[in-house]
């Protein structure tokens, strides 16, 4: 058995492989195929201040080795959250986050705030890339002026482990996560989903309420392992890796890339035991290639 | 509900209906969980590369004898077309039961009528057999373009009163479900209708159900990816705002649904 | 039989279906399968004021529904292709537009010159978003200045119909197309591939021997169809769209998407036949949907 | 060289030889055109989500009376494996001849070695027999991993005389093809050596051959993309700056070659 615990600060994950916001519930449906508990970790559904309806139907597209999405962040809103929903998860031995996601930096603030109450809760992901609402979300994650003054004012009121997920919707992706090293992130996560759209030719239609959508599964996984690998060279603050990966060889390619730990999203759907398998292959791997830690591995690609 | 369940199963037939339809019987060495009428599974569909998600499939029939579920299967695209044509032996990855809430099994001795068209009858069939099995007789209504859509008349025929429309008048009552007699005949009481198909139709049926109160559940099928309640793409708009069709679902008691109205 | 032609400026293509640049050769690789001719039109590979060697083998990696490319502009200078490949094509009763790239402004303005002499040639695809070179290339059509300054500099020399490709490697692509209309572009085209990564996790090396390459196929197509929408909305000056078009279906949603002509590439590779299958398919669309001419569909998405 | 054709084949046979490797014999109710040996095709590989693009394969033989052609088919991924279990009767769209040059036929009389090794054997095969039907007596030195890997033995022997090596000496010379012995007798002269197999194997090959000034053709097995001269992505560096494999070859004078010399 390789060692699989990663480290991002002091807070130690006991594999590198996590499930992705949105695409996980609160773990809960999982129960029935396995325990959450043996996860490097469970990034929760993005959670706003307010409670959120969403969008309206229809929210998804299948697209080629991909679909689009556009739920538009439906939540509980952040108490009822933190009142009902994690005290019920808080349970699993993994460490849980909390994506953090608004339309006004003073939102983002004030739900970090709650969170920052619930010593318990490790860290939160900064999402500043949801592509599928219509203020702030995404806006926040494609200039940099933009994502420092969100990074900057949660920093100053939150002491966990802050990682800021970012939107691949960008011209340049190394300049928006410097800002967000240089304003005090602990990590970097990326990517969320590219912005697209798809169309119904016979009803002459967009298939979605919203017309555009969030592209998530293989078919960004090249412009998602790019994107790592470029942050990878860019700065010096952990990366979590993901987009698109289906099992352990994907996950592998995020690690050399430069990725700490990797997410997992869109595969949850189509196999809900894919995570136990991912880390799996990954101990399989590290032993068949001589290598007793998957931290020898982080960024280890020869070119 | 029963414990989700993912597992190989495999075809052991595939009965071809018409150019539309096929039944597919599936086998499993696992023993199947008890099973509602209206719960549904999602299906991996392999060999088509350009099926990229599970399809969901209400579960038609199930033999807790034989590990057996059955499946009615109408193409209407890529991954239905893959499955109609999938010959037996051939391995299919299963999820389910999914569905937190199927049809709910009205009181004895109630007269009930279950209204499907389309694909939308597969769920109505183990409905049918599960409320005879409570002591409830089951009365049909099934819809459809003209007889040879019509298929599975006999095992239909054979659980309950079945009465048809088309909408060529070659079998039955010429038009739409909403049109036949049955329905507007003022001594024909029910006490509860269920109804699975297409949207249009379900509206119809929801309408015509609320304005003589009578209780009304309906199957819905909006698009899903994940369908077990994570993904929070397939909602519906209810009274409590947005619900997942898949785990508040599939099957709504038309109260609390604000589809109906709307129209 | 509806009427497929269409008409950018004044100038008539036989029907909306063109090829993409550097996936169709110089069209006579098709010859064995049809007449090129029956296109719409011919968009060559990127041509170069010198002849290139491009980059090292590898420089391809398939991906999830799509490839990574690397070529990196190979081609045998302008010279050499106006002087002996030009005179061998011409004969293709289609519109041939030849893809002008460059690493430098003037380069771009002394190919785009001698290109002005041939009055045959109907006009030029300015590559302003080729991610496969390390000068020039894609940098002009990420940022609106360079773009509007290469635009700029080769509208004063050139009197053909100028096309300018963008790139989608872009926060946003409208303020790009529109720097491009305002400096007297006649069409926009778009788009030119997305820059992608594919590693080999056994040998732990990147695939292509530049790192990075450019992604196509269908996996493209719903950030493609988001982009030529959005582009849609923003300029008055018609649209080619592309990526990822593998059929008929395909190209009717990039025209109901806004684009008035549409270009297949990577699809070429997998059924040379696919282009006549296209054209074909449009037309059985609009027949079947009861339309007369393909222009009554451009941008007529219902929402 | 012939017009290059776009057609739908049957598999005739699927000869499995060992885990690795089998023969997919297939026809098509067209007229086959003449093939050159070296010359491939590429075939489209359906029902495997994760393949996109063709693969190429060498034209093993062609028998132009019955339309039919062979391939030798080593699984090494997704497409590969996916074709070694197709069953007879499946269709397969394949795109051919490609490869505008094969291998030159040396003339009557030459003392030919063609050294092959894993699925480089393939297009040897064809270049045997187009070399007896043009009164050359051909050679062959297959090397393999072990003699479990050798196959298709019996075929090549009908041919013409033929040395193995094997890495773990469990038939033949131990060793690779490098280091059989009718290559460092010095009583052998051979006028040309034709060779395909893996680039190791290939650049021992080419330099021995350079340093003898013994004429060398080999067959190079680039990654490609669309296999017909229009993506540009199969390059091998040439003498003239980089060329396609796939028009430009896929079979090299090793002088036109840059790579054996690098070494
Ligand atoms: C809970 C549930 C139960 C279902 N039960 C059955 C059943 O018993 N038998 C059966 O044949 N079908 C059933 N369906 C519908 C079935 O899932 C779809 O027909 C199938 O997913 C289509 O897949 P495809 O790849 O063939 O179509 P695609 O190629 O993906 O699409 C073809 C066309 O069908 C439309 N479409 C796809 N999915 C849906 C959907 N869910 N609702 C409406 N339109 C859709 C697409 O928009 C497109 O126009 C059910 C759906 C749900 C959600
Ligand atoms: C002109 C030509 C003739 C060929 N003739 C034959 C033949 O007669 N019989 C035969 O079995 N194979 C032959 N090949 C190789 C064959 O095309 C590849 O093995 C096949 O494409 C691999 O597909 P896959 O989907 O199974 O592998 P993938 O799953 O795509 O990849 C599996 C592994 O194989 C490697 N790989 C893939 N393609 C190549 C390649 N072309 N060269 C080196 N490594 C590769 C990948 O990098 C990866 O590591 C030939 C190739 C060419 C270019
Ligand atoms: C249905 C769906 C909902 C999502 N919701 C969120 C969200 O609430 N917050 C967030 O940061 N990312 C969200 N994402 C993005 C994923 O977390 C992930 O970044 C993206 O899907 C790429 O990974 P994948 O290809 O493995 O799915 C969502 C993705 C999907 C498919
Ligand atoms: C192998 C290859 C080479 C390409 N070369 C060029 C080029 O020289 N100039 C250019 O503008 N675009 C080039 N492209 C981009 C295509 O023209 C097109 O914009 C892109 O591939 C998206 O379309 P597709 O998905 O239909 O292939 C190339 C694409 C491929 C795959
Ligand atoms: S389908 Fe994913 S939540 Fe219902
Ligand atoms: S494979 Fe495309 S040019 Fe050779």
């Amino acid at each position: 058995m390789a060692d699989l615990r990663i480290k991002i600060k002091n807070l130690e994950f006991k594999n590198p492989v996590m499930t992705a916001s949105g695409t996980y519930g609160f773990g809960e449906e999982f129960e029935d195929y396995y325990n959450p508990g043996i996860l490097g970790g469970i990034f929760v559904k993005g959670t706003t201040l307010e409670p959120r309806q969403g969008n309206k139907y229809p929210r998804m597209a299948e697209t080629p080795s991909g679909m689009l999405n556009a739920v538009g962040l439906q939540n509980k809103g952040v108490d009822f959250i933190l009142e009902n929903t994690y005290p019920r998860i808080k349970k699993y031995d993994t460490n849980i986050f909390i994506n953090v996601s608004g339309s006004k930096v003073e939102d983002y603030v004030i739900v970090t705030e709650k969170i920052n109450e619930i010593k318990s809760i490790p860290g939160i992901e900064l999402n500043i890339s949801c592509p599928n609402v219509k203020e702030g979300g995404m806006a926040f994650g494609t200039s940099c002026p933009s994502a420092a003054a969100v990074v900057k004012a949660v920093r100053k009121v939150y002491d966990g482990m802050l990682i800021v997920k970012l939107s691949p919707n960008v011209t340049d992706i190394t300049e928006i996560a410097r800002v967000c090293e240089a304003e005090g992130a602990d990590g970097i996560s990326l990517i969320n989903t590219l912005l697209g759209m798809a169309i119904n030719a016979q009803k002459r239609k967009p298939i979605l309420s919203t017309v555009t959508g969030g592209l998530s599964g293989p078919a960004v996984k090249p412009v998602a392992l790019r994107m790592v690998w470029q942050v990878y060279n860019a700065v010096k603050i952990p990366i979590i890796g993901m987009g698109g990966i289906m099992n352990a060889t994907d996950a592998i390619e995020f690690i050399l890339a430069g990725a700490t730990g990797v997410q997992v999203g869109t595969a949850n759907f189509i196999d809900p035991m894919v995570c136990p398998k991912i880390i799996e292959g990954i101990n399989n791997y590290l032993e068949r290639h001589g290598f007793k830690s998957v931290t020898e591995i982080i960024g280890a690609l020869e070119y | 509900m029963a414990k989700k369940l993912v597992l190989d199963f495999k075809v052991s037939e595939n009965r071809r209906l018409n150019s539309e339809y096929v039944v597919l019987t599936v086998k499993t060495d696992e023993e199947i969980p008890s099973i509602t009428a209206g719960q549904f599974a999602e299906i991996k569909v392999d060999g088509n590369a350009d099926v990229f998600l599970r399809r969901p499939f209400s579960i038609q029939d199930v033999d807790y004898n034989n590990n057996s579920l059955k499946f009615l299967i109408q193409s209407v695209g890529k991954g239905t077309e893959t499955l109609c044509n999938l010959s037996v032996g051939s391995t299919l990855n299963i999820l389910f039961p999914l569905g937190n809430r199927g049809f709910s099994i009205a009181p004895k001795e109630s007269r009930v009528l279950l209204i499907g068209g389309g694909c939308g009858i597969a769920p109505l069939m183990l409905l049918g057999k599960q409320l005879l099995a409570a002591g409830v007789k089951p009365e049909f209504l099934l819809g459809a373009r003209d007889i040879s859509a019509l298929t599975q008349t006999e095992e239909y025929e054979a659980i309950g009163k079945t009465y048809y429309t088309t909408v060529d008048g070659s079998k039955g009552t010429k038009g739409f479900v909403i049109h036949h007699p049955v329905l507007w005949d003022e001594s024909n009481q029910f006490d509860m209708i269920y109804t699975c198909g297409p949207d249009a139709m379900m509206k119809a049926v929801a309408k015509y159900a609320a304005k003589r109160n009578i209780e009304c559940e309906a199957s819905l099928e909006n698009t899903m990816a994940c369908g077990f309640g994570v993904c929070l793409c397939c909602v519906t708009e209810s009274v409590k705002g947005h619900v997942c069709v898949c785990t508040e679902g599939p099957v709504f008691n038309i109260k609390d649904l604000k589809w109906q109205i709307s129209e």
